[in-house]
């Protein structure tokens, strides 16, 4: 190991560990995947460095580039914000877990150091026709086998991948006509939802319309917006109704809205 | 400063995916978890082809982010799918091997 | 069917032998008189219903073609110098494996024919007669065909030249016994006396087989011819064990002490039967084995004072419980048992007393035969019962009975000259033959048990036939049909004159002579004129007390109290009660013990234990089974440290 | 033709007439007929071997056929008959066709597979059967010995009754048990023997000079195995369980030739293989089987279910057949495997015809009858036949072999024959006990007139069956012919001479 790769060893490796702690320890995903990023990238640099520019090359764009991107797509499609509770629900998992973990490095690491590494060799003997050449030579002509039986398996795991991504239709779609009938058929809604409310200081669909006997209905929303919550209070124009009209105290707010909307 | 030191790099780099396979209960970081060991194997796989001086090392190193690619892709549409089905992504939650 | 050249013998005394030829001209067809009756019971066994109609009538017929070609044989026989008249039908090889060998084969000598004889007549006879006593019996068919199968194996029986081929017909009587005992088996009790019939005389085959096995090991055959040759050359414990086990065989089928427990019960079977196997021909099988296996009681006297011993028990043991039964049949079969008794005192007297014997079986099977007829004819008469406290002046309404059972009666009595006075009597004075305590006790024995069997058997007679009728109101005695009546008849003059005919004469002992051989007489220890007058006197006794009780007093229609022996006569002398608390009530726990140990230990405890403790160990290493995968990991990791750590520590 | 791979077309026809029949469209209808067909076939072909086999013969075993299977580990596939073995196959190819028969409608043929199911699953069983008696190769049998358990062990497990599960599963753990024990023999065995590429053939493991206690060893893993197959006091416990729950007609091919398996192993291997060690623990083996003998006719007489009953006579059967086996002089040895046969035959017939009542009446439980002599007369009187042939009556099959058994016996063990005999006691007690329970008194009311007797096809099951107590009750000669040589032969390799009767020894006189 020469001096500046020595030096590249002493910046990147503490950059990698405190990449791979921050995916131990960061509470969200996306931090997580940002993390194992940097660890990607970084190892890309270390294959490089170490003469195996053609790993290190793939490294950076199939790992950090593909694969991560692939990470945080699905991170996304499940959500940002989904974070990890702290509490542990398995009894002793994290405990033993350290331990064992500290076991291991111990004893793994015992192991390589009890091991006496011959002087290294280096690829410059195996490389003299460029590194690609010489990696195509291994693949293509020694391990041109077990090379397709690895193609083999990336058709699979793509068609894999699809079957399971891809979601059975159960019944047939609802056109039109099939929603006029199973409407026509539920006996609900015959003349269709009621429409958003209409009022003097606010017109949006986001405010329910109210029944004859002035309480709101969500059916006038549309449902979206209910799902996401986004239904506006019919009462924040009730109280300015109230407002000008002081004489006619409402039993309930929405009894004053109606009261409200209907002097109005 | 030996070559070795890759491979104590890569030890801890192991270790500590591990730790998150182990410690982390979301599905996609303890993926992330076990693509840290590959790529701490790797590491060491490609140190080891390095110090011998054959290319063999960097070969399987390619044949593991290989392998790992179609890992990915398989292991991220189950964690989809399991996702979709119960809205969630904790490995606890999905204790499906529990009969 | 071929025809060996054996050398099957007849070995008897040192000086006297007969050698068996092979049997030619009609004797070679003596295999017909089994086969013949054999194809009668599987005729109507396999034909079922089709046969229901003439069925019986060939079963008869087939009966009455065995006693013909018996008489055919008889008559080829007469014909032969009397050492000569020993014949040998060899039918095929049955077992043979090492250096056992037996062949299915027949002996046609003077004494097998005597049974021949008296089985296929009498039998005959009782298939006509049960033409009428069955007749309105929905299973009529089935009984005929039990009926062929008995003769068939009775044959099998006295015919055989081996102990095997013997013992095939010994557990084929024991069969037919067996089914037609049962035959009314809608009575559960029935089932039950069958059941006790075969299991008992089974303890009796376990005897033989045992003696064969014994014979095999010394002398390595089981037919009579080597048996008899080499009876001399065997030890003396061997012949003792042979000849009590044997005498265990007989004491089985026979009802001989201590295995007599089940002939009273056989009195369920339909009374034909009861006149048949257990009268006439097949409880006589006992006497028959020992006579036939006269070579090895010569050799060990021992064992023929057990058998002697063994008679002398039963026949007053028979006798006394003869006195207390009120059932008309079993009262019979008591006698049955003490007549038999009186045989086999013959054959335990060794060669003086087996032509005796032999004689009184014949004509015991005779008269014992027609009084079982006789009572049979009562019953049909009284609708089935058989309390003779419900019988009396039966003389009036069926004289042919009446008259047929009194020639009977006179006969076992012994009055003279009706044939019991010529065969028994002579059993008397024989019994006397002989040295230091013996003849004292086997004679008196004897000659007390005729005055018993004179009491018994007038106060049946008396009960039945004579004194006031005590019929049950609805009771309309009438006499039985012909089919009935003429083998009654014909049982009735061979009572009278068989005695005369075949004692004095000596026909029966010139013809048994060649098996037998001719004994030195031996002198009584009394006079004979005084034993017979001694036996005549108690006759006339036992005759005049039961007169005086039974026909002159009136006989209550309740059986009174009793003394306490005659509550355990009644009670077999409580024979099975003995069985019950002795044999029957141990075995019961042993079986339910063993039933609770197979359960309890070996499944529950051995099996159960080793699968239980399998099963919680399994139980244990589920618990770490949870499910959940980041457990399934750490044990991964824990199992990587541990072989990591296992070759450090080895390096 | 000798040279005519006889025995592996006899083993493939049942094998692939199963597949064809298994093969066959969902809710093929004929599948029973053509079961039966090729059952019948296999018959025929049995029949045809039988013809091959030369009694005068020298060799040990004829119609043999070696072909390398592992070679690496000197497996061959060898198979080749003696008289026993071929008169087991023999057993075994009769009582198919006949089981099937009885079978014909144990399952209903609905819009399933079942029925070819579980008439293909029978002839698999057949094949298996035939396997493991004309195996002549340590490795091969057990292989046999072990792959027959499945089809017996779905036989049982979906096709039996109420209790089926656990009785499957414990027939499936004991058998297996027993063959772990014997499979470590069998390797163990193979080290000791010369190895190579033909080192498991049994003709190269007999007569090996192992030292005694490694050879005691052995037979124990051996005698394990054989001993819970057979099955033996105290390692009974699964056959009542397993014949009760299993159909009929699987219950008579387990019980009826299956567990024959069992002393013929003992014959063949105990024996052959280890004779030392045979002697040796000769002793302990025949007290096991007295004690098989008379415990298992006591249970058999305090037995409330009727099949289960049958089972427990079994064991009392094949304690007189171990008994035989080991007292080791030609008459007892050629008895015990004439009662093998027999024995088949009995059950076979005790089993189905219980089954026809069962079947009528509804139930198992012996005091559910009574007077069934009355509803059905041809059943009960065939089956009093069969229980007849059960208690050794003279002039029925089971007779000769037990008398064999008994006077051989006693020529060497005296004392175990005389105590053994006592199970000829209890076997009239517990047939007749049960014949009177269960045909005998007052004929029910609810059955009597209703109830229908022997259908045709039922007629036909059965009077092979009598057909052949009777042959085999007097005339055995051709059956004994065929076993003695065999007998001879396995007595030669023990050492053992028959001992000559003591009177002749006594006086030195010959007769």
């Amino acid at each position: 190991m020469t001096g500046g790769e020595a030096t590249l060893f002493w910046v990147i490796a503490p950059a990698m560990v405190l990449g791979a702690l921050g995916l131990l320890f960061a509470h969200k995903a996306v931090h997580a995947a940002m993390s194992m990023a940097l660890v990607m990238v970084s190892m890309g640099v270390v294959y490089i460095a170490q003469q195996a520019e053609f790993v290190g090359v793939i490294q950076i764009f199939v790992y950090s580039g593909a694969v991560m991107m692939l990470f945080l797509f699905v991170v996304m499609l499940v959500g940002v914000d989904a974070s990890d509770s702290l509490v542990e629900t398995l009894k002793g998992q994290r405990l033993w877990a350290y331990l064992l973990a500290a076991a291991f490095v111990v004893v793994a690491m015992a192991g390589v150091a009890s091991v006496t590494f011959r002087e290294p060799v280096g690829l410059a003997a195996v490389q003299e026709e460029g590194t690609v050449t010489a990696l195509a030579r291994e693949i293509f002509e020694r391990q041109v086998f077990g090379f397709e039986i690895l193609a083999t398996l990336l058709v699979i795991s793509v068609m894999g991948a699809m079957v399971l991504a891809h979601h059975e239709r159960l019944r047939p779609v609802m056109n039109q006509r099939a929603t006029s009938n199973a409407t026509v058929r539920s006996m609900k809604w015959l003349a269709g939802k009621p429409n958003p409310g209409v009022y003097a200081r606010h017109n949006a669909a986001d405010t329910p319309a109210l029944l004859p006997d002035g309480t709101p209905t969500e059916e006038s929303v549309p449902r979206v917006l209910v799902a996401r919550g986004q239904v506006a209070s019919v009462t924040e124009y009730a109280a300015v109704t109230e407002s000008t009209d002081e004489g006619n105290a409402p039993n309930t707010d929405l009894e004053a809205d109606s009261e409200g909307e209907g002097q109005s | 400063m030996t070559l070795v030191a890759y491979i104590y790099l890569a030890t801890i780099l192991f270790t500590i995916g591990a730790l998150v396979v182990l410690t982390r209960r979301n599905t996609i970081v303890v993926f992330m978890g076990v693509e840290l060991m590959l790529n701490a194997t790797n590491l060491a796989l490609v140190t080891f082809s390095r110090m011998h001086g054959t290319l063999d090392g960097q070969v399987y190193a390619l044949f593991v982010m290989v392998v790992a690619a179609a890992e990915v892709v398989v292991g991220l549409a189950i964690i989809m799918s399991i996702f979709r089905a119960r809205r969630t992504a904790s490995v606890d939650d999905s204790n499906l091997l529990k009969l | 069917m071929s025809v060996f050249e054996t050398s099957a013998g007849i070995a008897l005394t040192e000086t006297h032998s007969v050698t068996a030829t092979a049997a030619d001209g009609f004797a070679s067809l003596g295999w017909l008189m089994i086969a013949l009756p054999l194809l009668g019971a599987a005729v109507l066994l396999i034909g079922g219903k089709a046969t229901n109609s003439w069925g019986p009538m060939f079963a008869t017929i087939m009966s009455w073609a065995a006693f013909a070609v018996g008489l055919g044989v008889i008559f080829q026989m007469t014909g032969l110098a009397a050492e000569e008249r020993s014949l040998s039908v060899q039918l095929w090889e049955w077992v043979s494996a090492g250096d056992l060998s037996v062949n299915v084969g027949l002996l046609l000598d003077p004494l097998s024919m005597v049974f021949v004889m008296l089985i296929t007549f009498v039998g005959s006879l009782i298939h006509v007669y049960s033409l009428g006593y069955m007749e309105h019996d929905p299973d009529k068919r089935r009984f005929f065909a039990y009926l062929n199968l008995f003769i068939a194996a009775m044959l099998i029986l006295v015919l055989a030249d081996s102990y095997l081929v013997l013992f095939v017909g010994w557990e084929g009587v024991g069969l037919a016994s067996y089914l037609l005992i049962g035959f009314w088996n809608w009575n559960p009790a029935y089932a039950t006396a069958a059941n006790k019939a075969f299991v008992v005389n089974r303890i009796g085959d376990l005897g033989l087989i045992t003696a064969m096995a014994i014979l095999f090991a010394t002398v390595g055959a089981l037919d009579y011819a080597t048996v008899n040759e080499s009876a001399s050359s065997m030890s003396q414990g061997a012949l003792l064990a042979v000849g009590l086990l044997l005498l265990l065989g007989a004491c089985g089928k026979s009802a001989q002490f201590p295995l007599q427990s089940w002939l009273g019960d056989a009195m369920a079977g339909p009374t034909p039967v009861s006149a048949l196997i257990h009268a006439a021909t097949m409880v006589t099988a006992g006497v028959y084995l020992i006579a036939r296996s006269q070579a090895i009681y010569i050799e060990t006297p021992d064992a023929r004072v057990v058998v002697a011993v063994v008679g002398a028990i039963t026949l007053v043991y028979g006798a006394i419980v003869g006195c207390a039964k009120d059932d008309i049949k079993k009262a019979l079969a008591a006698s049955t048992m003490s007549q038999i008794g009186y045989m086999m005192l013959a054959v335990g007297l060794g060669p003086i007393g087996y032509t005796f014997a032999i004689f009184h079986l014949v004509t015991h099977g005779f008269f014992k035969a027609g009084m079982f007829l006789g009572a049979g004819s009562v019953m049909h008469g009284m609708k089935n019962r058989v309390d003779m406290r419900r019988f009396g002046g039966l003389s009036r309404v069926m004289k042919v009975t009446w008259i047929t059972f009194m020639m009977g009666w006179l006969a076992i009595l012994g009055v003279p000259p009706f044939a019991g006075f010529y065969s028994k009597d002579k059993i008397i004075e024989t019994a006397f033959v002989g040295e230091g305590w013996q003849p004292w006790v086997f004679g008196f024995t004897a000659l007390i048990g005729a005055g018993i069997t004179a009491f018994y058997m007038s106060r049946l007679f008396f009960m039945t036939f004579q004194g006031k009728a005590r019929w049950e109101d609805d009771q309309h005695p009438h006499e039985s049909p012909k089919s009935m009546t003429v083998p009654m008849i014909i049982l009735a003059v061979g009572s009278v004159s068989l005695g005369f005919i075949l004692g004095p004469t000596g026909i029966l002992e010139n013809w048994l002579e060649p098996v037998f051989g001719h004994p030195e007489h031996h002198e009584p220890v009394l006079a004979i004129p005084l034993i017979i007058a001694l036996t005549l006197t108690l006759v006339a006794l036992g005759a005049l007390l039961a007169y005086f009780m039974y026909w002159k007093s009136e006989v209550a229609t309740e059986a009174p109290e009793g003394t306490a022996i005659t509550k355990a006569a009644r009670r077999d002398l409580l024979q099975d009660d003995f069985n019950e608390v002795f044999l029957r009530k141990p075995g019961e726990g042993m079986v339910t013990m063993l039933v609770a140990t197979d359960r309890d230990l070996i499944e529950g405890g051995m099996v159960g234990k080793t699968t239980g403790s399998l099963a919680g160990l399994s139980d244990l290493l589920r618990r770490t089974q949870n499910g959940f995968v980041r457990s399934y990991a750490m044990t991964m990791l824990a199992g990587i440290v541990v072989i990591l750590g296992a070759v450090w520590v080895m390096q | 033709m000798t040279d005519f791979p006889w025995l592996t077309l006899l083993l493939l026809v049942p094998m692939v007439g199963a597949a064809v029949v298994a093969g066959m469209p969902r809710g093929f209808a004929r599948s029973r007929e053509l079961a039966m067909g090729i059952s019948l076939v296999t018959l025929l072909l049995g029949v045809l071997i039988a013809f091959q086999f030369d009694i005068g013969s020298s060799t040990q075993y004829q119609l043999s056929e070696v072909y390398p299977w592992i070679p690496q580990f000197g497996v061959s596939f060898a198979l080749g008959v003696d008289g026993i073995a071929l008169s087991m196959i023999l057993l075994g190819v009769v009582l198919v066709p006949i089981c099937l028969l009885a079978a014909w409608n144990d399952v209903p043929n609905g819009n399933n597979r079942r029925q070819q199911t579980y008439f293909a699953l029978m002839l698999v069983l057949e094949s298996m059967m035939i396997g493991v008696f004309a195996a002549t190769d340590v490795f091969l049998f057990y292989v046999f010995f072990e792959v027959m358990l499945i089809p017996v062990y779905f036989l049982i497990g979906s096709f039996g009754g109420a209790g089926r599960a656990k009785a499957a599963t414990s027939f499936l753990l004991y058998s297996l048990l027993g063959g772990l024990i014997m499979l470590v023999a069998v390797i163990a065995l193979y080290l000791q023997g010369p190895g190579g590429t033909e080192g498991f053939l049994i003709q190269n493991l007999t007569g090996l000079p192992i030292d005694a206690s490694t050879e005691r060893w052995l037979f124990a893993g051996f005698f394990i195995a054989f001993a819970i197959k057979a099955p033996m006091w105290p390692v009974h416990t699964w056959l009542p369980h397993a014949a009760s729950e299993a159909r009929p007609a699987t219950a008579v091919l387990l019980v009826g030739v299956l567990d024959k398996v069992g002393t013929f192993g003992m014959l063949r291997f105990c024996l052959q293989l280890f004779p030392e060690a045979s002697q040796w623990a000769t002793p302990l083996v025949m007290t096991l089987a007295v004690i098989s003998i008379l415990v298992g006719a006591m249970l058999a007489i305090g037995e409330t279910d009727m099949m289960r009953l049958i089972a427990y006579t079994s064991i009392s059967h094949f304690g007189f057949i171990v008994l035989g086996i080991f007292a080791l002089t030609t008459v007892s040895m050629t008895g015990s495997t004439l009662y093998m046969v027999n024995h088949g035959f009995t059950t076979a017939a005790l089993f189905l015809i219980a089954a026809m009542m069962i079947q009528r009446r509804g139930s198992r439980q012996i005091a559910d009858f009574g007077g069934w002599q009355r509803v059905t007369p041809l059943i009960a009187g065939s089956f009093l036949i069969a229980g007849l042939s059960g208690l050794a009556l003279p002039g029925l099959n089971s007779f000769v072999s037990e008398f064999m058994v008994i006077i051989g016996t006693f020529q060497t063990y005296p004392v175990y024959a005389v105590i053994g005999s006592m199970g000829v006691l209890l076997a009239a007690l517990y047939i007749l006990l049960m014949y009177k329970k269960v045909a005998t008194g007052p004929a029910p009311e609810e059955f009597a007139g209703t109830t229908p007797d022997m259908s045709m096809r039922e007629k036909f099951v059965v009077a092979p069956l009598i057909l052949a107590f009777l042959v085999l009750g007097f005339y055995p000669k051709p059956v004994t012919e065929l076993l003695e040589p065999a007998v001879q032969t396995t007595l030669q390799n023990v050492g053992v001479s028959n001992p000559a009767p003591t009177s002749v020894d006594a006086e030195g006189n010959e007769r």
